[in-house]
Formats: structure tokens, sequence, C-alpha cells
């Protein structure tokens, strides 16, 4: 009962965090609703025994990620209220339908796979196991290093070329 | 109908998939419209951790590597919002128009 | 087994020019076209002994290898000759030479990937061929494509561009549904016999349900009038010879077209012979050729343009080759092939002439010459040889072929034949007004008259052409002599074939042939 | 070298052709050193003037040679020398093989004996032009081509002999290539026989068709057992052939590029244009002659269109003004009387009258190119640019050149029939044939011609040898007798034209003595044919169709002729003209005869500009309109096309983004439902 209180809690916070983003005209007060969210996210993910991941939420998206959003946009002095940021009425309008259009059709595609939902009465138990066998860290780190350890140090690497090609582009040019 | 906290947590991510689609519609500015799709992929990562609770932890592997390809395209894709300011002065998408010949 | 005897001489004639090609690339730009000219040179040497070791006395495929390539495809290096492709061959290393010696003060830019491209063309085309492997024959076909593409694009007049693309698209068009025909034919093979093969030897033995052959056919013939190119689909070509460079005329007039002939006499017609034979196709092209004889001719004897004259007379020499193939009489059939060699000589040699006219004057309007004869003798005297043998007269070679093909022509198709002889007529009524006003009258424009004689290089370009149109006028036997075997077994396998064609598909998978819209009709 | 008299003995055995190959060699040989010599030493007069000739006559020598040959060994069958397979493919098999019989040897005889003499005279008349070698070269390989056209032992070369003189032709009508008018003349001649060069070809297609080969003696002698007399297939193959002929002897409806053809050196015009290479097509149906007395329709066609062609080229001559226009249409109209002759069965007499017409008609150009010599030089002195050709402005000149006056006389007289001359043995006997063999009103247009023919031959030498000298004041000093080059030659065909006619003399007439060589010569060649038509009906009768033998018809057309001239001579030679510059042309009947009853006009009207237009309307409409314009249009089309999706592409993200969720929606709306 109190999963479902804190869960419905992260869920308002996350989804008025997601609206406010979109709808402030700020972008610094956007980038913090956006944070906002982030935090709820990383608590739902708690809710739903990914503690580790959860982890990880907070320390690299809301912690280093949304700090380089913000360090760009100090750089690029947008840390102010632009009118013409927000498009016109029309797009708005286009945008709810859009929007609405596409959180209907997926939840009711959720709605109805519940009912010959994958999700049975032992779902969780799998994972509850072996969180308790291992831990939250080593639940995941377990297929990380054997089945998926390529593609891991593949990241690495992806990493690296993230790290030169971002050196590469944001580099003033000499004249 | 009862709503467990999987089934809500699947509605959550996609609420905010939506929301995220949404603002990369209405949005013109380049780092906002950044941060929309920021949403995307993390109501995208819910919907994975939510599976991995009953098809195995492999989804939450998946994240991890979401995660960090988010965090290089973050790197790449602010350090060309850098290069395009420099270049039009403004991050206005509606002015980035090089896809058109 | 010697070198003229095994397949090697082939290969070499093959990959000579491509590794001349490249040589030309990475030679420098004042030595290209001496590399260029060495390799086609050497090319023409050693093809010229496969005149005289080639065996007359039978139509087997000779100089003959098979090597797998692709195993599990079917697809192997498969060449061969016989006497139908042995002169396609001799003409395309008989005509490169020209065409490069005739670029030699015409190119001024970018020769080194000029004369590369020539070379690969050259390889391209010797391939298309000597391939008897459908995979092989296909890939050579596309590729000829791309140097020709590019001679046209690159080294064309002004509005090249239109001309390639139009060129490329074109000829393209065609291909596709022809590469569909062939993986047609090889899924038709396998389902018949549980293997896949693309070779030639195995696909000309498949039977095909005869409403299925039509669309096959098609699909080839399609590819091939466009290349020949038939009415009405000629019209790529005045385009592209117009702009094209002076080598890529003459190659394309020379060798290019005559793809599409030889691709109907050695696939469309023995692959899908009941087609081929049927009532509708063989009337079909007659009346296309005989459009394209007389339309062609028609049509060249307006222009104002000297080079989209010749053009246009190719349309209607073509006109006479493809008439002479679906003849389907042995007369015919070896009057074409040869005629198909004389095309290549005289029309090549017409475009090195007006090609030499443009350097010197920089237009090709007719009007713009008169009284060239005076200030330019032996030009005038190649250019009237040259316009003879084209338009037919005894004792050069182009009255040979068209006799053949009238006279073959004549005893299956009478009324086709006086049709297409009316020809003759009109040939004159083309080539003898152009001969007039570029040639005779006074000399009355200023720029003319400070024209200078052709050099000594270009006598030396036009100098075989002259012999060789005398000599095929004057004994055409051993040309002949050479076809006679191949033809008959063509003409002996395509009449046993159609016969023998079954009347719907051998097994029960009909699912398929509906697919192929045929179904259980079938007649 | 073999001996002459051990070549004769030899011949008395069997006739064998002695060195058969070396008549045409020589003419052969002659014209590649002379087309070298073109090129090479351009300057030169000396080489082409002795090679030129000199082919040439040996040539006639190795003719000669064979012609006592066969003379003393009298073959009934022809001699065949074969040299190599030209073209075989499937059942065709066409060898380069000469035939040696009396009809090719008399035609060889006539052609180098003509060339020999003309040859020579082109070294005076040909003296000052600076393409004198091109000239011989041009002349010898006609030589050669019209011995390959004679010599040929089946179509097929006869055909490389018959295109082979055409190209030839075109080449020297245009030998003034500089002057657009004269190289005009020469395409039309190319191509008007081009037409009928397309009647010979499917002549020989259905030949071969139907025999299954294309040698002479193969053809003729199965053509009895082949075809059925008066069939179909045979009037097809002969009326083709004669389409043929008519191109290549300008007769009606292809006559109209010979008078044209006056553009070319006048030695030219009395060699191609009158002697021999327009004879080819009456040789042509002699040879056939198998052939064409087995179809009556085809024999009627020939006969009528020769009377026809006659009558028509007559009466243009009457009022022509230049002195080779005059002969040119007396060429068509003689030209006439030879298929008069030859379509009426009368084949002997045909060939007679070409061999008799080669030497007067010759003698007749020689003579008017003497005139034109003679008259381009004075004005050319006084730097006139006058038309010497023009009778108008010529006159008089029997007192500046006498030996051509004299010589012409004896073509005229020749021409006209005039008893003992060589005209009249041989325009008599066809007229004589044409009434003996019923054909009366063909008979009666030929009776007309033969006056007509006296009348305007007068009417040429009136105006140009008698009255007064119409040149001018300063040019009549310069005007003389041509040099002994040239009247040689013309006292060679004169005496010819005097006694070229003896061989053949008819027993009807009296005081002369019989004489049957010629007839006895070619009867080898023209039994088969006559025993065809006499096998179905062909009987001379011993009267004209309006009475009276041989003998009484022979006086009358000669005494008619001679009437004609003397009573033309009489109105003319007090008539005085003006100068062609100063005259205007004339009008009624004279303006349409004189404009050649307009005939040029209507083929131009008719066919050339109808054709012509509807060959630029297949470039402009079909090919530029219609297939491009669709083909272009498709590509347009996929332009257009394209440009309304490129709209879609705003190059905004956003947008993107729009299509992609919309997308999206689609698909998952396709889930859901």
């Amino acid at each position: 009962m109190i999963e479902t209180a804190f869960f419905l809690l992260f869920a308002v916070l996350a989804a008025g965090g997601a609206i406010m983003m979109i709808a402030s005209r700020n972008p610094v007060a956007s980038l913090l609703y956006l944070v906002l969210a982030f935090f709820a996210l990383s608590g739902i993910f708690v809710l739903l025994d990914a503690h580790f991941l959860a982890a990880v939420q907070v320390i690299v998206y809301a912690g280093a990620i949304m700090v380089l959003f913000m360090f760009v946009i100090m750089l690029l002095n947008l840390g102010h209220r632009e009118d013409i940021d927000m498009r016109s009425h029309l797009t708005r309008l286009v945008a709810l339908v859009v929007g609405s259009g596409l959180f209907a059709l997926i939840a009711a595609l959720v709605l109805r796979g519940e009912q010959s939902s994958l999700a049975g009465d032992e779902s969780g138990v799998v994972v509850e196991a072996i969180l308790r066998s291992r831990g939250a860290v080593g639940a995941i780190a377990e297929p990380l290093f054997t089945s998926y350890l390529v593609p891991f140090e593949l990241t690495s690497l992806l990493l690296l070329v993230a790290i030169v090609g971002a050196i590469v582009l944001a580099r003033r040019r000499a004249p | 109908m009862n709503l467990d906290i999987e089934n809500a947590a699947l509605i959550l991510s996609a609420f905010l998939f939506a929301v995220g689609t949404a603002g990369v519609l209405v949005r013109r500015n380049a780092i906002i419209v950044f941060m929309c799709v920021e949403l995307m992929l993390n109501a995208v990562n819910l919907t994975l951790v939510v599976f991995s609770r009953s098809l195995g932890l492999e989804a939450q592997v998946l994240v991890f590597f979401v995660m960090a390809v988010a965090a290089a395209e973050a790197a790449v894709g602010l350090a060309i919002i850098i290069a395009i300011f420099r270049h039009y002065e403004g991050v206005d998408v509606d002015r980035f128009n090089l896809l058109r010949w | 087994m010697s070198f003229f005897e095994s397949h090697w001489v082939l290969t070499v004639l093959l990959l000579l020019p491509l590794a001349g090609g490249v040589a030309c690339l990475f030679a420098g730009e004042k030595d290209a076209k001496h590399v260029a000219l060495g390799t086609s040179v050497v090319a023409f040497l050693i093809s010229l002994p496969l005149f005289w070791t080639f065996r007359q006395d039978t139509a087997a495929l000779q100089n003959y290898v098979s090597i797998p390539w692709i195993g599990q495809w079917g697809i192997g290096y498969t060449v061969g000759i016989d006497g139908i492709s042995l002169l396609m061959v001799m003409l395309t290393t008989f005509v490169m030479p020209m065409a490069i010696l005739g670029s030699y003060s015409y190119i001024k830019r970018q020769q080194q990937s000029y004369y590369a491209m020539l070379l690969i063309l050259m390889s391209a085309m010797i391939g298309v061929f000597i391939a008897l492997d459908m995979f092989l024959f296909f890939l050579f076909w596309e590729l000829m494509l791309i140097p020709m593409y590019f001679l046209i694009g690159v080294w064309g007049g002004e509005r090249r561009i239109y001309a390639a693309i139009k060129f490329f698209l074109f000829t393209a068009v065609g291909s596709l549904l022809m590469l569909v025909a062939i993986v047609t034919l090889v899924y038709l093979y396998f389902r018949q016999y549980g293997v896949v093969t693309f070779a030639y030897n195995d696909l000309v033995q498949l039977p095909i349900a005869r409403s299925l052959q039509f669309w096959l056919f098609g699909a080839f013939a399609l590819a091939f009038a466009i290349k020949v190119p038939l009415f009405p689909f000629h019209t790529w070509l005045p385009d592209a010879h117009v702009e094209a460079p002076t080598a890529g005329s003459v190659i394309l007039a020379g060798v290019l077209l005559k793809m599409g002939t030889y691709g109907f006499l050695r696939f469309a017609m023995p692959f899908f012979s009941f087609a081929a034979t049927s009532d509708v196709v063989v009337n079909t092209i007659i009346v296309l050729s005989l459009i394209g004889i007389t339309y062609g001719a028609w049509v060249a004897a307006v222009q104002p343009d000297a080079k989209k004259l010749v053009a246009y007379t190719s349309v209607a020499h073509l006109g006479f080759v493809m008439l002479g193939l679906f003849a389907l009489t042995s007369e015919s059939v070896q009057g074409g092939i040869l005629q198909m060699v004389n095309h290549g000589i005289s029309t090549g040699a017409l475009f090195l002439l007006i090609g030499m006219l443009y350097e010197r004057r920089h237009t090709r309007l007719i009007e713009d010459f008169g009284g060239i004869a005076k200030v330019m003798p032996f030009f005038a005297f190649a250019f009237v040889v040259v316009a003879l043998s084209s338009i037919g007269l005894p004792g050069t070679n182009g009255f040979v072929g068209e006799f053949l093909i009238l006279i073959g022509t004549f005893r299956t198709h009478p009324v086709a034949a006086t049709i297409a002889a009316t020809g003759v007529i009109f040939a004159a009524a083309y080539m003898l007004p152009m001969v007039q006003r570029v040639l005779y009258g006074p000399v009355d424009k200023e720029e003319n008259r400070g024209l200078t004689d052709l050099s000594l290089r270009e006598r030396i370009v036009l100098l075989p052409a002259l012999v060789m149109i005398i000599v095929i006028g004057v004994y055409p036997l051993p040309f002949l002599a050479r076809t006679a075997p191949s033809v008959e077994a063509l003409l002996d396998q395509i009449e046993v074939r159609a016969v023998q064609a079954p009347v719907v598909a051998l097994d029960e998978d009909v699912r398929f042939d509906h697919m192929l819209i045929l179904g259980e009709t079938g007649d | 070298m073999v001996s002459l008299p051990l070549l004769l003995q030899e011949a008395h055995a069997a006739y064998e052709p002695i060195l058969p190959v070396w008549i045409l060699l020589l003419p052969l040989i002659g014209a590649v050193v002379n087309g070298i010599g073109a090129f090479m030493w351009r300057g030169s007069k000396s080489i082409p003037s002795l090679v030129g000739p000199l082919a040439v006559i040996g040539a006639f020598v190795v003719v000669v040679l064979n012609f006592v040959a066969m003379l003393t060994a009298a073959p009934h069958e022809p001699a065949i020398v074969s040299l190599w397979t030209w073209m075989a493919a499937g059942n065709l098999s066409v060898g380069v093989d000469l035939q040696f019989d009396q009809l090719s040897i008399l035609m060889c005889l006539v052609v180098t004996g003509v060339s020999s003499v003309i040859h020579v005279y082109s070294i005076g008349y040909m003296g000052e032009d600076p393409g004198y070698s091109r000239y011989f070269a041009y002349l010898n390989l006609f030589v050669f081509f019209m011995l390959v056209l004679v010599l040929g032992a089946n179509f097929p070369i006869t055909f490389v002999g018959w295109e082979g003189v055409g190209l030839c032709s075109y080449l020297l009508i245009g030998f003034w290539y500089e002057n657009q008018d004269f190289a005009s003349a020469g395409k039309k001649a190319f191509v008007v026989n081009r037409i009928g060069d397309f009647g010979f070809l499917v002549a020989m297609f259905l030949i071969f068709v139907h025999f299954g080969t294309l040698g002479y003696a193969q053809v003729f002698a199965a053509a009895p057992a082949t075809l059925a007399y008066g069939g179909v297939v045979v009037t097809a193959i002969t009326l083709f052939l004669f389409l043929g002929c008519t191109g290549k002897s300008a007769q009606i409806p292809l006559y109209v590029w010979l008078p044209d053809a006056m553009a070319g050196p006048t030695p030219v015009s009395a060699l191609i244009h009158a002697a021999t290479m327009v004879t080819a097509g009456v040789y042509l149906v002699a040879r056939t002659s198998v052939l064409f007395a087995m179809s009556p329709v085809s024999q009627a066609v020939v006969a009528a269109v020769g009377a026809g062609t006659a009558l028509l080229a007559a009466t243009i001559a009457t009022q022509q003004y230049d002195i080779k226009k005059v002969l040119a249409y007396s060429t068509v109209s003689q030209l006439g009387y030879m298929f008069l002759a030859v379509g009426i069965g009368a084949y002997t007499a045909g060939v007679f009258h070409l061999m008799t017409h080669a030497f007067f008609k010759a003698l007749l150009f020689l003579g008017s190119g003497a005139v034109i010599h003679a008259m381009h030089h004075a004005y050319h002195e006084v730097h006139s640019h006058e038309d010497p050709n023009d009778m108008r402005n010529q006159g008089g000149l029997r007192r500046y050149m006498p030996i051509t006056f004299t010589t012409m006389w004896v073509g005229t007289l020749a021409i006209s029939g005039i008893i003992p001359l060589a005209g009249f043995f041989s325009k008599d006997e066809i007229i004589w044939y044409t009434g003996a063999y019923g054909y009366g009103i063909l008979w009666g247009v030929a009776l007309v011609v033969a006056m007509l023919t006296a009348g305007y031959m007068t009417r040429l030498m009136v105006m140009t040898f008698y009255g007064e000298n119409r040149t001018g004041e300063k040019e009549r000093s310069h005007l003389h007798e041509v040099p002994a080059v040239m009247w040689i030659p013309l006292a060679i065909l004169a005496v010819l034209s005097v006694i070229g006619g003896w061989v053949n003399i008819p027993d009807a007439l009296p005081v002369l003595p019989g004489v049957h060589a010629f007839h006895d010569w070619l009867h080898p060649i023209f039994a088969p044919a006559r025993g065809i038509l006499e096998s179905h009906g062909l009987q001379e009768a011993h009267t004209s169709p309006i009475g009276g033998g041989e003998a009484m018809w022979a006086g009358i057309s000669t005494v008619a002729a001679a009437v004609v001239i003397l009573l033309t001579f009489r109105a003319l030679i007090h008539r005085t003209w003006k100068p062609a510059a100063e005259s205007v042309d004339p009008t009624g009947l004279a303006g349409v005869l004189y404009n050649k009853w307009y005939v040029d006009e209507l083929y131009d009207r008719m066919i050339i500009l109808p054709l012509l237009a509807l060959w630029r309307g297949c470039w402009r409409i079909v090919d530029a309109g219609l297939i491009d314009g669709s083909i272009n249009g498709l590509a347009s089309g996929t332009r257009a096309v394209g440009w309304i999706g490129s709209l879609f592409q705003t190059g905004r993200v956003s947008t993107y983004m729009f299509y992609f969720v919309t997308g999206v929606l689609v698909i998952l709306a396709t889930f859901l439902f």
C-alpha cells in the first residue's frame, strides 16, 4: 500500500516535471523541471527493484548529463525567457493532439495487453530472488560482464569517440 | 480495473514519451528539444525496467547501455549545438534547415 | 594446346585493356594516350591470329573455359567464342586503336582518366562478346555503361549531361528487366533440374513453357532493342552521338550498338526460340526494323547537324541488321552479322571524319561547310569512300551485308524485303546531299579557306577502315566462312527448340506460373 | 608473251578467253595510278596523259584479241571465267565470274573502242584543267566498271558494274564540284539511278527465290521450265529489271537526270551519257531477253515506254538552246528507240542501234565539245562570262572550225538515218520491225520521231555553224579549230559513223548487197528468246501496217528524213537569233517544250517537296515530339512528383518529427485495431 502511495507521488512528480519542462519558457527552469522528473523516475526505479539503475539515474542523468546541459545554457547565455521559443497556438494544438493520441494509443495497448499479461502473479519473484542472492550491483554486473562484455567494452569506445567528437565539434576554429 | 504498479509505470512511461514528443513539436530552442529527447529516452528506460521484472535482468543491462549512449549523445549533441550557435548566432531549430537541399 | 587455341587468348584480351586502363591512370598527362594506344594495338595484334587459328569447320564454342567462381550460385568464369563472337571481338579490337588514335588531339583535359575509361570500356565490350555465363554477361553489360556514361558526360559537348543521363537511363531500364528474366531463367532451371547455374550452355537447354517465353523474351528484347536501337527506342542515340566525343561516337556506333543485335542472336533467340520464331514477334520486329530503315533514313535526310545525320543512319543500318536476324534464313542472318561489322567500320570512320572536321572548325552544322574538297582533298576522298560504303555501293562492304540480308529476307518475307530495299534509295537521298553540301560547291565561308588537309596521324587512323571497306566489299568470303557453321547451328537449334518448347510448364507448381501471369492457359 | 598468231591458232579449237583479267585490270590500274597521281603529283600532265589512255587502249587491244579469237572459233556456249567466290551464305553463292560471249565481247568492243577515242580526245579537252589526273582516274574507273557490267556472268556482278558506272557518272557529272549546280546534277543522277537500282535489286531477289541461283546461264536455261509463260512472277521480275533500266538508260519516268548530267565535261557526256553507260539498260534487257520474251506484258511496257520516251525527248530537243541539252534529249530519244526494239523482240536491231548510236552520238558530243572548247577559249581570252554552250551565242562556226563542221554533219546525217550511214541501217531496222511485228501505233510514233530527229539535228547544225557569228567582235578573233589530238578522234568516229552500219544490211534493199554478219554473230545469244517469242505467235509480216514492203519504207523514211533536213535548213538558214543574253525565253507551245514539259517542276512539286515535308515532319513531330516528348514527359512527370514531395521536406526537425510521430500513430493504431 505504501508502495502505491510512493508510486503515485513519484508519478505525479515525474509527469508534472515533464509537463512543466515543455511549458516553461525559461530554459533554466525547464532544465530544473526535467531534473525533478528524473529524480522522480529514479524513485520509481527503486519501487521496481532496479536499485542500481536508480542510483545511476541520479548520478549520471540528473547529475552529470543535466549539468552538462546547464553548462551549455549558461555558456551560450540562454538562461532567460524567450517568447519565440514557443511555437504558435496551432502548433501547440497539433502537438497536444499528437501527444494525447500517442499517449492514448500506447496506454490502450498497455491496458489491452494487461488481460493476457506477460506479467503474471509471479512477476518480480525471479528478480527479487536474484537481487537477494547477488545484491543490486551484482545482479546487473553478472550479465554485463559475461554475455554483454563486448557491447560493454564497445560502450567505452563510443564514449571515447563522443569525447573526441565533442572536442572537435565545439572547438573554435582558427579564423 | 486493477492497476498494479507495473501497468501504472507503463502508462506513466507512455505519458512521459508523449510529453517529450509534444515538447519536440512545440519548442524551438534546440537545447529544450534535446531535453525532450532525453525525456523520451527515459520513458523508454522506464518501460525496460518494468519489463525486466518479468523478462529478466538483461533489460536492465539494456537500460545501462541506453544511458551510456545518452551520455555520448548529449556530449556530441551539445557540442553540435555550440557549433551551430556560433554559426547562426542562435539555437532556433527553425533556422537550421541544412537538411533541405 | 597453343595460346591461341586456349582460353588464355580471350582472358588476356579481357584483362590487358583493364591493366592498360589502370596504367593510364598512373601515367603522366602526356603519356596516357601513348599507353592507351599501345595497349589497344597490342590487344589487336593478339586478337589477329585468332582469325586464322579459329576452326571454320565446326560450330562448337572455341577457346572455351569454365572455371567456377561463385560456386554455390553456379556462377563461373565461362568464356568462349564461336564465329559470331569472333567477328565481334575482332571488330572491337579493330575499332579501339582507331578510336584512341583519333582522340589524340581531340581530348585536351583529364587525359589519364579519359583513356582509362576507353580501355575499361574495351574490356567490358570484349567481355560481353565472350561471356558464356549469364551473370558474367550481365556484369560486363552493365560495366560498359559506366565508362560510356563518363565519356559522354565529362568529355562531351554542350548538352552532355542531358545526353549522358538519357543514355544511361534508357539502357539501364532495359537491362533491369533483363536481369529479372535472367534470374527467372535460373530459377526455372533450378526447379526443373535442381541445380543452380548461370551457365549459358545449361540454360540454353532449358525447356520453357510457350506462353512464359513471350514474357521472358520481351524482357530480353527490350534491353537489346534499346541498345540496337530499334524504333521507337532510338531517341537516345542521336543525342548521345552528338554530345559524345569522337571516340565515344566511334565506339558507340562501332561496337556498342552491336551488343543489342548480338544479344538477340546469342541469348534472346536461342533461349526463347518459340517466342522468337512466333509470327507475332517476328512480324513485330520486322515491322519495327522496316520503320527503322525508312524512318531513320528520312529523318537523317533533314538533319542540319552532320553527326546527328550519321546517328540516324545508324538507326537505318541497324534496322537492316535486325531485319536480317529475324528473317531467320542463313543468308540473312549471315548478312546481318557481316553488316554489324560493316556498320562498325564505316560508321565509325564517318564519325572519325566528322570529328576531324569538328576539330578544325568547332562546328558540326552542315551549312557551315562547303567546298571542303578544295581545301582538304584527302579528307574528301576518304569521306566519299566511307559515305559510299555507308550507302551500300557494290564493291564496298556495305553492299555485301545489305544484299545478303535482303535476299535472305526475301525468301521468307518478300514484301518486307522490298520495302527495305527502298532503303537503298533513301540512303542515297540522305548521304549524297550531305557530301555535296560539305565537300562540294564554292568555298564561301572565310573560315573554311585556311583548313589544312588531314595530317599523317589522321590518315593512319582512317587507313585501316578504308582498306577494310574495300576488302570486305570485294572478298567477304573469309568473314562469311567463319560465321557460316555457327549460324547454321544456331538456326537449327532455334528451329528445334521452337518445336520442342512445352505447351505448359513441366511441373505442377502452378503457383509460380500464376505469379508470372500465365496460369493454366498456354497454347 | 604469247604471240598473236599462236593465240589465234589455239582459239581455232575452242574459244578460250585471252588474258580475261587484264581487260578489267588495265583500266583499274590506270584508275589507281591516276588516283594516286591526283594526290601525289598534282601538277604533272604527262603521267595521266600516258597512263589514262594507254590503260584503255591496252584493254581495247585485249578485247580485240578476244574478239578475233571468238570470231575464228564461233562458240555457241559462253565462256565463263571464274575468279573467286564473292558471297556465299546458305543457298546463295555468287562468284566473281566473267562471261565471254558474242554479246559481251561486242559490248566490250564498243566500250573500249569508243573509250579509247574519247580518252585521247580528253587529253586535249581537259588539258588546262587542274583536276586532270583526277579526271583520268574517274574515267578509267568508269571503263573498269562498264566492263564489269558487260562481262558479269551473273546478276550481282553486273550490278556491281551497274552501280559502279553510276558512281563514276556521279563523280564525273560533279567533276567541277565547286559549281553547286554541277554537284547537284551529279547527286540527282545518283539518286534517280538508285530508284532504278532498287528495281534491279528486287528483280534479283525474285530470281534468286525462284531459281536458287543468280548466274545468267543457269537462270536462262531454267527459265522456260521454271516460270509460267506470261505469269505474274516473270512479269514482276522483268518489270523490276526494267525499272532498273529506266533509271540507268534515262527512260520515262526516270529520264530527268540525263539532261542535267550534261554538267560534266563534254567527253564524259560523250562516253558515259551517250555511248556507253546509258545503253546499259538496253544491254540488260538484251541480256535477259529470255525472261522478257516470256512476259508479253513486260514486252509491251518496254516497247511503249521506249516509244513514248523517244517521242517526248525528241519534242523537247526541238526547243533547247544549249547544244549539249539538244544532244542529251536526242540521246534519251535514241535510247527510246533501242528499248522499242528490244521490247518488240527485235533484240539484234536494238543492240545494232546501240552500237551505231555509240559511234555517231559520241561523234556529235565530241563535236559539240570541240565547239564549246573553242567558244570557251574565245570567251576566256576576253574574260567574258557568256555561256559557251548556248547555240544562240554561236553561229557561223563553219568558217572557223571546218573539221568539226564536217564531222558533225556526218554525225547529223547518220542519226537522221540517211542512207548509207550507220544510223540508217540500225534505225530503219527498228522502225521496220515495229511495223512488221504488228505494233501499228508505235510504228507511227517511231516514224514521227525519225522526222523530229532530222529536224532538231538540222536546227542544231544551222544554229551552230551557219549564219552570222554571234560570239562578239573581240571574241571572234580567238575562235579557231581544235588541236589534232581532238579532231583525230572526231575523224575516227566519223568514219565509224559512216561504215558502222554496213555489218548488217537487209536483203530486201535493192542495189545494196545483203549482209547478215551482225545478226549471225548475235544469233546464239538471242536464239532462246526468239524461240520463245516465235512459239507464242510472233510473226514477221511482210508489209507494214499500212502496206508496203521493207525496201519501200526504208526508202520513204530516208527520203523523208532528207526532206526534213532540207526544209529545216531552208527555214532556219535565214533566221537570225539574238545572243542568249538578249533573248527572251520562248512562250506558248515552244515555251512548254523549252521548259521540258515542266516535268522537273512536276516532280519537284509532287514528289520531292512533299517527301521533304514528310521527312521533316517525321523528325520534328514524331521523333522530337512524340517519342522524345513522351520520354521527356515521363522524366518531367517524375520530376514534378519529386517537386511535390520536396514541399514536405521543410528541412526543419520539428516537421520531420511530426511526420514521424504521425507514422508511429498509424502503426500503433494498426496494432490496436
